[in-house]
């Protein structure tokens, strides 16, 4: 297992993902004589896992049985340990394409943060591109190089614990792209200019307010770069269900002759039959999707 | 046209007024009852004090859950002048940064310190507030006055804070109908003071008061209910003067197919056996009297309120009748496209009509039948989206 | 007729709303003698309109036939005369509930513009409410009252050729609620303030630029303004078809036995016959909808 | 890792090379090609001229249509220092207010003045311009710029333009996939170097192609297509090194069933008779030569490129057998139930996959068969909205 190759049978050291159920999951570090508690009793990570096929049903100490999968950038964003907000694979699937990344690109980001998006961009930047994230909060850095390490994609990414607003990426003229998720992004935008290609790239913002947005695009344009164009991606998620939808009953219709054999069995006068029709539906959200922020994309031209 | 002789007396909290409570964004609807204990946001407290208050008035929850009028003060800067940090980078977040424990601020409570202190308190035991940048401290200070504020407003009824108040509170009773679509749902079916509207809500009633108030007593509504009783509980928390519910009528959909047929009888001493009077007249007359005996009893001790109901029906139908109305409204959970087709004949031609359901595949079906049958022109399916903006956060 | 009021049958100057189709439109000043040219041919109006119901099927000179619908705001706002950007019925209805317009509101209006919010505006509060509406522009000021006068709602509405940022509503305190649809409506808060009743009252500006809102947010706190929330609605128009999808063809499948006869008939070979399903469905908007503005809303509280 | 010996010949346009032609938010995929003319935006030019430059260059369209390189100046700025008014009132629009006819513009044209200088003569000759406000005389010059300006900027491919392109200029052939859609899909199958990709792609193969980007030439991307060849359009426009196409491999559905029961026979002369052969060979032996003999005669001229597909048609069977791909992604018109339900057995254990139709209604019905059949987890239908804001403009 690694987070940028695939893996058949789960092995000694892995992280895999263990599924609960429908939006309940959790990562497992499999070790040799290991435990996991789950709420359908314990898994235990030789017998268990250890030497299976990813997508096994594996059947826990208490009955119940769970599915374990094969980690993935997106399963790891949902089931993470949360040191600070993260970025969700709405927005992370948004930016990996308009910063046009692939195998190959070498990236900036900041901050690291919990290393949510850093795990995408890892994921479609192997095996030949590098990360270099930059966090300034020195707990942060250090567990997030550490999983990196687990996940087994550290040698794709230096992680830097640097105020990037000071001190910049660490790095001029190697990235394709540079990722901006800080307070103030705009004190940011020269050190990324320093840190891209000559030829140009591409750069993105992200930012909850709509101030930071404005503050971010003036520093961009200031500093030479184009197409600046800030959008928001919302996720629209549809259950799906079978409704069931009361008919209206107006009352017998007169102008429609019956035998009266027949209108007794039909209309059984005191309690009148309520009727329902199934049909499948979606459910919509009932919230409108929540705001998690804009996303400002510029390009950077080529530079002399 | 000017304010005149400044009545101020339509601006004050009597009594038995219909009021909504509110704190932040969580609304409640109550009345104003002497000595009767309201519970919102998880205290309690007594409306009595509020009585003669203006409207819109914030008060404080006093021991003994009596109102007291807040003191004037600018909520939003009353927390003492921030020093904020640059950055969140030293703050390690490992739950130890609050010196207060929740005991401690239990007892804080107890003698009697108001939201506000409590949350100055807060602050001054937090370790890391004075690192956090502005941005965080006003979410922390925001978060706690959510927790920690006693105050409630007290507000006139109005459409647009019922639905959102049925929006926030319960949604299920209303079929999820956002405030943003019955705004549309109104305009839409024009409804203006004096045409006559028919309406089959069964989201509790809110629909049908929300027609009520853009029609202010002007004009007549005409309630079309499936089986039992109306609902209309949206409707007595709108507060609407007495003479409204002049305007308001209501028919049982199930005496629909009779009232076209010219066959509805509202001479019958009980309305609610109408349908099963009618039906049987035709065809089996033998077990007439049976039934009717047996409704018989029961309406013996409502007579009165039987005769009544009997002469609303009567008016209901009168109504009805010309198949004139100027506006249809229908919103409920009943699959949309019998009940648009059943009360879609007592339109007027050249008048609109607009249908709600939560799921977009019955109206699927409503938007087919009705091209199919003809008759109408410019049926559209549509939704809206609502988009919040935060807007003047200074950076 | 009345835009405030329906009657059943068409009259010698009425404005009437001539539909011709889907979402083609056109609205016709009755007059007894006239003719109106439409792409089926002539509408007489003597003989086509006057006399006739509202709703009425009516056949043109061409042998067409269209529509004659009575005038509603909304039908009002996709036939008026544009002179300018208009406010469409979505912004509208949520406007009117966030202004909560009832029969008997008193509401200032500025810009009038083409008028397509006051007719919705003049429908709400009538019979006793009233609407002053404020125009810099004179010959806008002076066709919108002409038209007042022509849809029968002039008694509910006085018209104002001024420039309300210098100038104001020309009331005060008589407000329940005021609406601002002008370039720096900021200029205009004060005068909002000063037309609204001493209780208080609700005002919504419309602007399509963030910065005008923030500008204007800015001055609704400065004086005082409550419950500031900026909000924008967009309209989706669910296209209803019957669409038809191709059934996948994976080759017959080798394990149903079948018989050599019944075989030759079901898959004749040389030519396979492509299936397809049918279904309803909506066709979604190809557009995301367009942005027309933010709408920020205030409560005025009361004031001595 | 730094960007050495600046190797610029990548960033370089050469023959051949496939490339888009941009204007404002106009796109169009051409292939440079020696005196061959391009139409773009109404007008045609030769792109001989860009061979040589940098990618990213923007030129103007001469007259011969021959390409030279804009002069150096801020597009934005050019325009002289404006004068503007403080609102628009005093403009009353009476189409009276330019003062060149739509002939003086042709003659400017004629005369050879360039976009830019067309509009400072627009502007000089309005009796508004001066007038309107800021903001009127910026969306002036904006709309009559995109009239006028006869510039182009010649980009290397990427999915985010050709995607961007596809949807503005021919929605319907990429069955209305928007290009955050299609973001979503790349990330929610987990497209990546190495891995084995099953591609079911009628949206003119810009899915396939996205696909093939992501690998960036690492592993093998299958594309299971319908009837006829492949669709492979959208593929050429990414312009992808030679190398790429040993990574792509094609598999004609029509096999799926014979594939799958062990029956498919590759070494037929000509696998495009395959799904005929092995059918009637079970069945119908009687009349198989006919058919046969039939494909032969078609067969004969095309001897060496048949053979090379059926060598082709063998190693995709191959990659297909052991049924274990990492990836699906469907997007295409057809119902796509049949179409998941047979590719997904291809797909190994723990492997995510994707499909997309332009309407809910046919994934509906795919999503409940999926929960009806089992096998799967974290099945979700979702839709993404994408908003643009404008910001920045300044008052």
């Amino acid at each position: 297992m690694s987070f940028v190759e695939y893996s058949d049978f789960i092995q000694d050291g892995d992280v895999a993902i263990v599924y609960l159920g429908h939006e309940s999951m959790m990562p497992v570090k499999v070790q040799k004589g290991a435990q996991t508690q789950t709420r359908y009793g314990v898994l235990r990570h030789s017998t268990d896992l250890i030497g299976r096929r990813y997508g096994s049903k594996v059947t826990c100490s208490k009955g119940g049985w769970v599915h374990v999968l094969h980690p993935t950038p997106e399963l790891w964003t949902v089931t993470l340990p949360h040191r600070t907000q993260i970025l969700y694979t709405t927005d992370i699937a948004t930016i990996t394409m308009m910063l046009e990344l692939k195998p190959g690109s070498v990236v900036c980001e900041s901050g690291t943060g919990s290393g949510s998006l850093s795990h995408a961009i890892l994921r479609t930047i192997a095996p030949t591109g590098h990360l270099h994230t930059v966090e300034f909060h020195q707990q942060r850095a250090e567990k997030v190089a550490e999983e990196f390490k687990e996940h087994r994609v550290d040698h794709l990414v230096t992680v830097r614990n640097q105020d990037v607003c000071k001190d910049g990426f660490g790095v001029t003229g190697v990235a394709d792209a540079v990722f901006l998720d800080i307070p103030s992004p705009w004190e940011a935008v020269r050190h990324a200019k320093a840190a891209m290609k000559k030829h140009g790239g591409r750069v993105c913002s992200f930012s909850p307010c709509i101030e930071q947005v404005q503050r971010t695009c003036e520093a961009l344009a200031d500093q030479g770069f184009e197409e600046i164009s800030t959008i928001e991606v919302l996720l629209r998620v549809h259950d799906v269900r079978t409704i069931s939808l009361p008919v209206p009953d107006f009352g017998s219709d007169p102008s429609a002759q019956t035998e009266p054999d027949a209108a007794e069995k039909t209309a059984p006068a005191s309690a009148p039959i309520q009727d329902t029709v199934a049909m499948k539906a979606t459910v919509p959200p009932r919230e409108i999707p929540g705001h998690t922020g804009y996303l400002t994309f510029a390009t950077k031209p080529r530079t002399s | 046209m000017a304010d005149n002789g400044d009545d101020e007396s339509q601006y004050r909290i009597k009594g038995g007024d219909y009021v909504v409570l509110k704190r932040g964004e969580i609304f409640k609807a109550v009345q104003i009852q002497p000595k009767k204990k309201v519970i919102f946001e998880k205290q309690w407290f007594f409306l009595d004090n509020a009585v003669g208050h203006l409207y819109s008035t914030t008060f404080e929850i006093g021991s003994g859950g009596v109102l007291q009028l807040r003191k004037l003060r600018d909520a939003e800067s009353s927390t003492d002048a921030k020093e904020a940090g640059t950055d969140n980078r030293n703050i390690v977040d490992d739950g130890k940064s609050q010196k207060l424990t929740r005991d401690d601020i239990e007892m804080l409570k107890e003698q009697g310190l108001k939201g506000q202190e409590i949350i100055q308190q807060l602050i001054d035991n937090s370790s890391t507030f004075r690192d956090k940048t502005g941005f965080s401290q006003d979410k922390y200070i925001k978060k706690k006055k959510k927790k920690y504020e006693n105050t409630v407003t007290i507000l006139k009824p109005s459409c647009r804070i019922l639905a959102m108040m049925y929006q926030g509170r319960e949604p299920g009773k209303i079929r999820h109908l956002r405030y943003d679509t019955l705004a549309q749902m109104l305009t839409l079916a024009n409804i203006h003071a004096g045409s006559k509207v028919l309406v089959f809500d069964t989201c509790a009633g809110l629909v049908l008061g929300a027609v009520m108030e853009r029609m202010g007593g002007y004009g007549s509504v005409i309630q079309m209910y499936p089986r039992g009783e109306p609902v209309r509980a949206g409707v007595e928390s709108f507060g609407f003067p007495a003479h409204f519910r002049d305007t308001l009528h209501g028919f049982p959909i199930c005496h629909v197919n009779a009232l076209l047929a010219g066959t509805l009888d509202t001479t019958a001493k009980d309305p609610s056996a109408g349908r099963a009077f009618f039906f049987l007249n035709k065809s089996l007359r033998n077990r007439v009297k049976v039934l009717t005996s047996c409704f018989f009893f029961q309406a013996q001790e409502k007579k009165v309120k039987q005769e009544e109901k009997r002469k609303k029906l009567a008016a209901a139908a009168a109504l009805l009748e010309g198949r004139n109305a100027d506006g249809l409204v229908i919103a409920s959970q009943y699959q949309p496209c019998p009940v648009l087709m059943g009360l879609l004949k007592f339109l007027s031609p050249s008048r609109p009509f607009v249908v709600y359901s939560q799921h977009k595949e019955p109206l699927i079906e409503c938007y087919t039948k009705l091209k199919e049958h003809g008759g109408t022109v410019g049926v559209r399916l549509t939704d809206t989206w609502l988009r919040h903006y935060q807007v003047g956060f200074k950076l």
